[in-house]
């Protein structure tokens, strides 16, 4: 009875895990503490939350395998689904919370060094013959996936939905890709340590992040005319908060993400908000653009997934080194 | 304590190192088990240790069954071939080794075990090095301890297996009569291993000769030497000349200037003087077949000096015959031997 | 199997514990845990195994992983063998520090390594940018899969050969001076024989161990399906995938492919041996 | 007189052409050497302090790396002790006696030098995931392997499995078994052999295998990337520390971590070569 | 070839191995370097052949300076102790192998080298061996393969360390015999080293005696056991009894069974026969010193048979003095030789 175990818990302090992604270290950082404050003011028990980043599948793998995350965040929701698949949440998971269980969003933006030498501003510059392009692997990194996508829907968007121009113009792009690393901070650490590539895809947050920690005088972030939305979605573990009896204080850790506190810890760190008013305190931050979703373009993450990425799906395909 | 071997056989595989073999050792005895390599001795001299398991057959410790008797409960000292000294240990704890494992019970105090190091060291003559470690003394030095350490247990049994093999002639002829003489003094049982028919003769009181997993002759060196049970023990046993099967020992070989009763004339081809004799090589003109003369001082003074080239008469008097005993397998082939 | 052909308990004591110990913990540590990888990897029909194993991806990066291995371990051998050589034979000062510094790639973390490599072989890295300069790339490409291998290889071959050149006896290289034999004669006619079993051990092992390499390689190989990825990641990769039984599969063919290429070195190498050595 | 101060014996084949051969060949080999072993070691350091000494210390100081540290220095201390005990028992079950199918048993415990470290990983995970074979078993008994210490212990075993043994064979193969016999005769009972002869013997063989199998112990790092969980604080060990640091962009602070690594080989490597030099 | 050694010293650190020798060896000879451990026997040799470096001197091969020649220059055949036979090649290629590595203009073809190697084999009776590699063939076979390896480039001067020291006593007398043929009717230039005084006497027509890196005397077997130059040479030529700084050889010691002229009632501790002579060890009743006696058969049977505890009067009339010859350094106490 999770109830009662939470009330022997009080006083003690409760551990909460979150599993997440790569790209949102510094945002749960931050975020943990001032949950962490909040709850003690509410309730006078101490939590204390563990952080486990990593790819954002690998990071469902574990989950799945038996790493007992109370909260995941991850990249997509088709890596929570598969969590769901292994019984260890609800399926309609995604309905749990509002927006899709996404307190916050991104999109794909480009970071180019400074003055930006092969002047790319948009989807169509980077097809073309002498610029180079990084981006990691979409086969293994999440952060990937949503560059690949917004790519091929960018492309079908020019294209008035031709499959067969959208995949011509992502196969073009990836024979600009000289480096595929496994994850999207590897793709950054190899476009600004390793000075490789003339633009890399990434998330807006990883854009931004990437400009504060390793140099503004270095790079330029370019937004692109079109660009997807992407909803990396938050949502409680049943199996272990059931178990941990932590189910109050997990579904409480990721309401504050909705509320006014969270939202300004997103937007502090590059995820755009949600709210309407956090939104607005931040415009200078996030210029507008014109975002599609998933749903729109590819009917769901499982239908992007099985289409594009599955084994012999079309990124295979088409990717020709 | 006498040592019993009754119809004891042991194989390797398909190999029967001992062959059904019968032993008896006297209490006190010092036994030399003489034979060439791969004969068994060392296997044997294992066995009687219990360091290898009989496939069949007893042996008896002063007629008590000490077949299946564990290896420490047969109070026996060990000298192997290489020593197999402790090489992390000093030479006083080598010796000590041996009363330091005993059960608390029969275990001597420290001040006792050092006494008695200490009085083997100075039976060994080599108190002055108790400190060294192994690799730090000569070759003599190490064989010396590894018997005070065989010693320090106050065995009932002595077994050596070619205890001087290491060892530079020299030396090894200096710790021959070290060991007798220790063997004078202490009256262990002693068994000693060795392929040198000089060693076995100069130093046992009876010699077991082996061949091929089988005691072939046992009995004092005169007898060994002077009555061989058959070929193998006669030529094993000293230098000899082949004459169509039949032996002659080259100090039987008569030289004389002259022609005289069944003599041969023979061409010196070389003259070596060892000490107090002279060895002779000749080749026999009738036959041309090499054979060898070996005069005692008083021979040779009556002869008068004898050099390369010349010609003298050879007679082979005591020609040893052994083809009537059939069933003893001939010596290998010489080249096999080799 | 496993008994003992000479019965020694009264000598050595303790043959059927230690044997036994050793054989239960070798099954709890090694082979169950192994066996259970093939019983997954059998989960699966033969034609689904099949698809997967012959998927252009998987044959390309066997083919990769394979060709950077064996070419690392070649390299090693070869470069292996000459600095055990100048360890065994030669005097020179700071020799202890070379034969110190020879173990470092058996105690530092492979991934540091790989990151430290990625840093020095990038093309604005402090060795890369000469290659670079030369038109050749190093980082993210075969040569630097192979770079790592050769790091993290070389000890396996310098510390077979080593041993066996400082027991080489003198004798033999002065017995062939003697007959006549030039030096060049003597290295190959006498020497590279005797220790060839030993550079052959190195070479299985450094083999072997590249083969599985991840730690090192993931950074500095650019990850580039059908180009640049090895076996290992595409094992992690489809994991990623939830593709449990992919990797399984994958998994169990390249451990059966480099246990067949390690038997067949060893007994190689216990046939020359053999050959030579039996009493 | 031709005379070239060269302790190594030479065989007056051909002076000068010796000398030049041995110059170039140590040149060779040192070359070789630096490119790809000590270059590669002052790049750690080299980063690992390019932000300044302060910040080194401060990142070591960090409470994830000091947790990264003892979780590592935990691990070590378990798995290591495991694999030597076995190192010494099984190696005196193969060096002292003889037994049929001997190399294969010598080949078995090679498996885990073939068996790439991300298999290994894996291998554990389809033994004790929730979807392996004892996952239901192990959850309903609230067990937990994977993700959690015991699996990197194991992970770490496995990896580090064949180290000492494989140091410990050859060395008591060439001593024999004469002073055990010897131990025996003199009437010394099992243990006093084992812990009196024995293993005074091999001391110096054990503990180099023993300073082998510590240091990749502690350095391993694709098989308990693969059954860490990565949580931090907690599961972290000190590579996948340097990994995560090196994600977070603070690049120095990961080669620093990765420094005391490296720290530890080259401590490692002085501890050898005072082995080796006592062993003479 | 003939062979001068000239003011040839080596120093290996501090330690002088060769000390200033001097040495000439001529055409034909087959000369034995004789001395106790550590004397410089194998260094000299080697220094001959060329594998080890001179510290000063010069060593001629026919009154040519052959100092700097390159070990591959000199043509000389050397046999190593421990044999050295190239583990990795059958016998006929370890015999073949001097062939194969000549110059390419010199090399003989193929067929030659066949018939070569045939030849030599056959020379040391071991043609069915030629396809087995050394670990299949026995010890004595090992050695006489190793000769023929050597003899195959048909050297001037042949080397041998210690040819026969890993072998077991019987083999190595039938062996001695065999080198001793092929030196007859070879005639090359031979020289081997020894620590057995016995090898030497027996084997070699000129005997060098060496010590601490000296020549100590040099001359024919019968020279340097009759008319040894010291104390040194004296003792390590043969068994010898110690009274009060003088030497006795046991062969020398008469034993009567009445006391006779300066005799000394002695006791008689052990009684040994090897072969043709009676080795007897005694104690001194007046003084309590151990000694030997040994007795050629027509010694022995004129003072008729003796047992062990029996009482005999013996003398020493021959009794050797060196002291004159203070210049010498005296043999090192006995436990260090040991
Ligand atoms: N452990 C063993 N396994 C197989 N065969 C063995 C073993 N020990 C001895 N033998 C064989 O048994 C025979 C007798 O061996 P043993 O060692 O007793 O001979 P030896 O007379 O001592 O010879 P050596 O003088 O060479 O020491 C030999 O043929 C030997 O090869
Ligand atoms: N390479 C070397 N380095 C240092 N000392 C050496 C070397 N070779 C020989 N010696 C020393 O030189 C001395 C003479 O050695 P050498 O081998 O010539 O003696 P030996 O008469 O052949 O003795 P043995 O009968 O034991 O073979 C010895 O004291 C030996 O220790
Ligand atoms: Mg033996
Ligand atoms: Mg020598
Ligand atoms: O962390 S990623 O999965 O986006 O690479």
């Amino acid at each position: 009875d999770p109830t009662n175990s939470q009330s022997e818990n009080q006083g003690k302090e409760i551990e909460l895990l979150n599993v997440s992604y790569d790209p949102t270290r510094e945002l749960y950082e931050e975020f943990n503490q001032s949950f962490a404050e909040y709850w003690e003011k509410e309730t006078g028990q101490k939590v204390k939350i563990n952080q486990s980043h990593g790819g954002s599948g690998k990071q469902s793998r574990s989950v799945i395998d038996g790493l007992e995350a109370d909260v995941v965040t991850l990249a997509l929701a088709y890596d929570i689904d598969a969590i769901a698949e292994a019984g260890k949440l609800a399926d309609k998971w995604q309905e749990r919370l509002e927006h899709n269980s996404s307190p916050y969003t991104s999109t794909i933006v480009f970071l180019v060094r400074t003055g930006n030498p092969k002047n790319i501003i948009d989807w169509d510059d980077l097809i073309k013959e002498d610029v180079s392009v990084i981006t990691p692997n979409p086969k293994t990194s999440g952060g990937a996936r949503w560059n690949y996508l917004a790519a091929w829907g960018y492309a079908l968007k020019q294209n008035n939905g031709n499959e067969e121009k959208a995949r011509e113009f992502v196969q073009k792009l990836f024979k600009n890709v000289p480096v595929l690393d496994s994850g999207a901070r590897g793709a950054t650490t190899t476009f600004v340590e390793r000075e490789i590539g003339d633009v890399l895809l990434a998330w807006e947050n990883e854009a931004f992040l990437a400009l504060n920690e390793l140099g503004e005088d270095k790079f330029e972030i370019v937004i692109p005319s079109v660009s997807i939305l992407a909803e990396p979605p938050v949502t409680i573990v049943d199996s272990s908060v059931e178990k941990h009896g932590t189910e109050e204080v997990a579904k409480a850790y990721l309401d504050y993400l909705y509320s006014d506190a969270g939202q300004e810890i997103a937007a502090k760190n590059y995820y755009r908000p949600r709210s309407e008013e956090v939104v607005e305190k931040y415009e200078d931050q996030f210029p507008k653009i014109e975002l599609f979703t998933i749903d729109e373009q590819f009917g769901g993450w499982q239908n992007a997934q099985q289409t594009h990425f599955a084994d012999g799906g079309i990124f295979d395909q088409i990717y020709q080194p | 304590m006498g040592i019993t071997i009754e119809k004891v056989s042991k194989n390797f595989g398909e190999y029967k190192a001992i062959n059904n073999v019968y032993l008896e050792i006297p209490s006190g005895d010092f036994t030399a088990l003489l034979g060439p390599s791969g004969s068994g001795k060392t296997t044997l001299l294992r066995m009687i240790a219990g360091l290898e398991n009989l496939d069949s057959g007893r042996i008896l410790f002063n007629d008590t069954d000490y077949t299946n008797k564990a290896v420490k409960e047969r109070r026996v000292g060990f000298v192997f071939q290489h020593y197999a000294l402790f090489k992390h240990m000093s030479v006083f704890d080598n010796i000590a080794f041996g009363l330091k494992v005993k059960p608390r019970h029969l275990r001597p105090s420290k001040e006792e075990i050092k006494e008695k190091v200490y009085d083997l060291l100075k039976f060994i003559q080599l108190e002055h090095l108790a400190e060294r470690y192994p690799s730090q003394v000569s070759g003599g030095q190490k064989q010396r301890i590894a018997l005070a350490r065989a010693l320090a247990v106050e065995p009932d049994v002595l077994l050596l297996d070619e205890p001087f093999g290491a060892l530079d002639a020299k030396v090894r002829q200096e710790l021959r009569h070290w060991l007798r003489e220790i063997h004078e003094k202490l009256k262990i049982t002693t068994i000693f291993v060795t392929h040198d028919q000089e060693e076995a003769l100069e130093m046992a009181d009876t010699i077991v000769v082996m061949n091929e997993g089988k005691v072939v002759q046992t009995g004092t060196p005169e007898e060994v030497y002077r009555r061989p049970v058959n070929e193998f023990v006669y030529r094993f046993l000293g230098r000899v000349n082949e004459v169509n099967g039949r032996y002659i020992r080259p100090h039987e070989v008569s030289l004389k200037r002259a022609p005289l009763g069944e003599s041969f004339p023979a061409k010196v081809v070389h003259v070596h003087f060892i000490g107090s004799t002279v060895r002779i090589q000749l080749t026999r003109l009738d036959e041309d077949i090499l054979f060898e003369a070996e005069l005692n001082e008083e021979k040779y003074r009556e002869i008068g000096p004898i050099a390369k080239g010349e010609f003298v008469y050879a007679q082979f008097t005591k020609l040893v015959d052994f083809d009537f005993q059939q069933k003893v397998k001939p010596l290998p082939q010489k080249e096999s031997v080799l | 199997m496993f008994k003992k052909k000479k019965r020694h308990h009264q000598v050595l004591p303790a043959f059927g514990l230690s044997m036994g110990y050793t054989l239960v913990y070798l099954s709890l540590i090694v082979l169950i845990p192994i066996a259970f990888l093939f019983i997954k990897a059998a989960a699966i029909s033969w034609d689904d195994f099949w698809s997967i194993i012959t998927d252009r991806r998987v044959l390309a990066s066997f083919q990769l992983t394979f060709s950077t291995s064996f070419m690392a371990a070649f390299i090693n051998a070869i470069f292996g063998t000459l600095i055990a050589w100048i360890l065994a034979k030669y005097q020179f000062t700071g020799k202890k520090i070379v034969d110190a510094i020879v173990d470092l790639p058996f105690a530092l973390p492979t991934a540091v390594a790989g990151i430290a490599l990625t840093t020095l072989y990038a093309p604005n890295g402090w060795i890369g940018r000469f290659f670079e300069a030369l038109g050749i790339k190093v980082a993210f490409t075969p040569l630097g899969i192979m770079i790592a291998l050769i790091f993290i290889g070389l000890p396996f071959v310098v510390r077979s050969v080593q041993p066996v050149l400082q027991e080489l006896d003198q004798q033999y290289e002065e017995a062939a001076s003697t007959l006549g034999a030039n030096s060049l004669q003597i290295f190959m006619k006498i020497i590279l024989p005797t220790i060839f079993p030993a550079i052959l051990t190195g070479f299985s092992l450094a083999f072997a161990r590249a083969l599985g390499e991840y730690g090192s390689v993931v950074f500095i190989s650019g990850n580039m399906p059908l180009k640049t990825e090895i076996v290992p990641l595409l094992i992690v990769t489809k994991l990623e995938q939830f593709d449990y039984v992919g990797a399984a599969a994958v998994a169990a063919v390249m451990l059966v492919i480099s246990f067949i290429l390690l038997f067949l070195i060893n007994f190689w190498q216990w046939r020359i041996s053999k050959k030579y050595e039996t009493v | 007189m031709n005379k070239i101060k060269s302790p190594y014996k030479i065989n007056r084949l051909n002076f000068n052409f010796e000398a030049f051969r041995k110059g170039g060949l140590i040149g060779v080999a040192l070359a070789f050497l630096a490119l790809f072993i000590v270059v590669p070691l002052i790049a750690v350091f080299t980063e690992a302090f390019s932000k300044g000494a302060e910040l080194y210390f401060a990142s070591l100081m960090d409470p994830d790396a000091r947790s990264a540290i003892k979780l590592t220095l935990l691990v070590a201390a378990i798995a290591v002790p495991l694999n030597t005990i076995f190192g010494v028992i099984s190696a005196y079950a193969i060096a002292k006696f003889q037994f049929k199918g001997k190399n294969f048993l010598i080949t078995l415990i090679d498996i885990p030098f073939a068996v790439s470290p991300v298999i290994a990983g894996l291998v554990f995970v389809l033994l004790f995931g929730s979807q392996g074979f004892l996952g239901p078993f192990l959850e309903a008994n609230n067990i937990k392997i994977v993700f959690a210490v015991p699996g990197l212990i194991l992970a770490t075993v496995f990896v580090t499995f064949p180290f000492v043994v494989r140091e410990l064979i050859p060395v008591m193969q060439e001593q024999g078994t004469d002073e055990e016999q010897a131990g025996r005769i003199l009437g010394a009972n099992g243990w006093q052999m084992f812990f009196r002869i024995t293993l005074p013997n091999i001391k110096w063989g054990l503990l180099y295998g023993i300073i082998l199998c510590n240091a990749r112990a502690m350095g391993e790092f694709g098989a308990v990337s693969v059954v860490s969980g990565h949580i931090r604080g907690l599961t972290n060990t000190i590579p996948l520390h340097v990994e995560i640091l090196y994600n977070e962009y603070q690049f120095s602070a990961a080669f620093a971590v990765a420094s005391i690594l490296a720290m530890l080989a080259i401590v490692t490597l002085f501890l050898k070569s005072v082995v080796e030099w006592k062993t003479k």
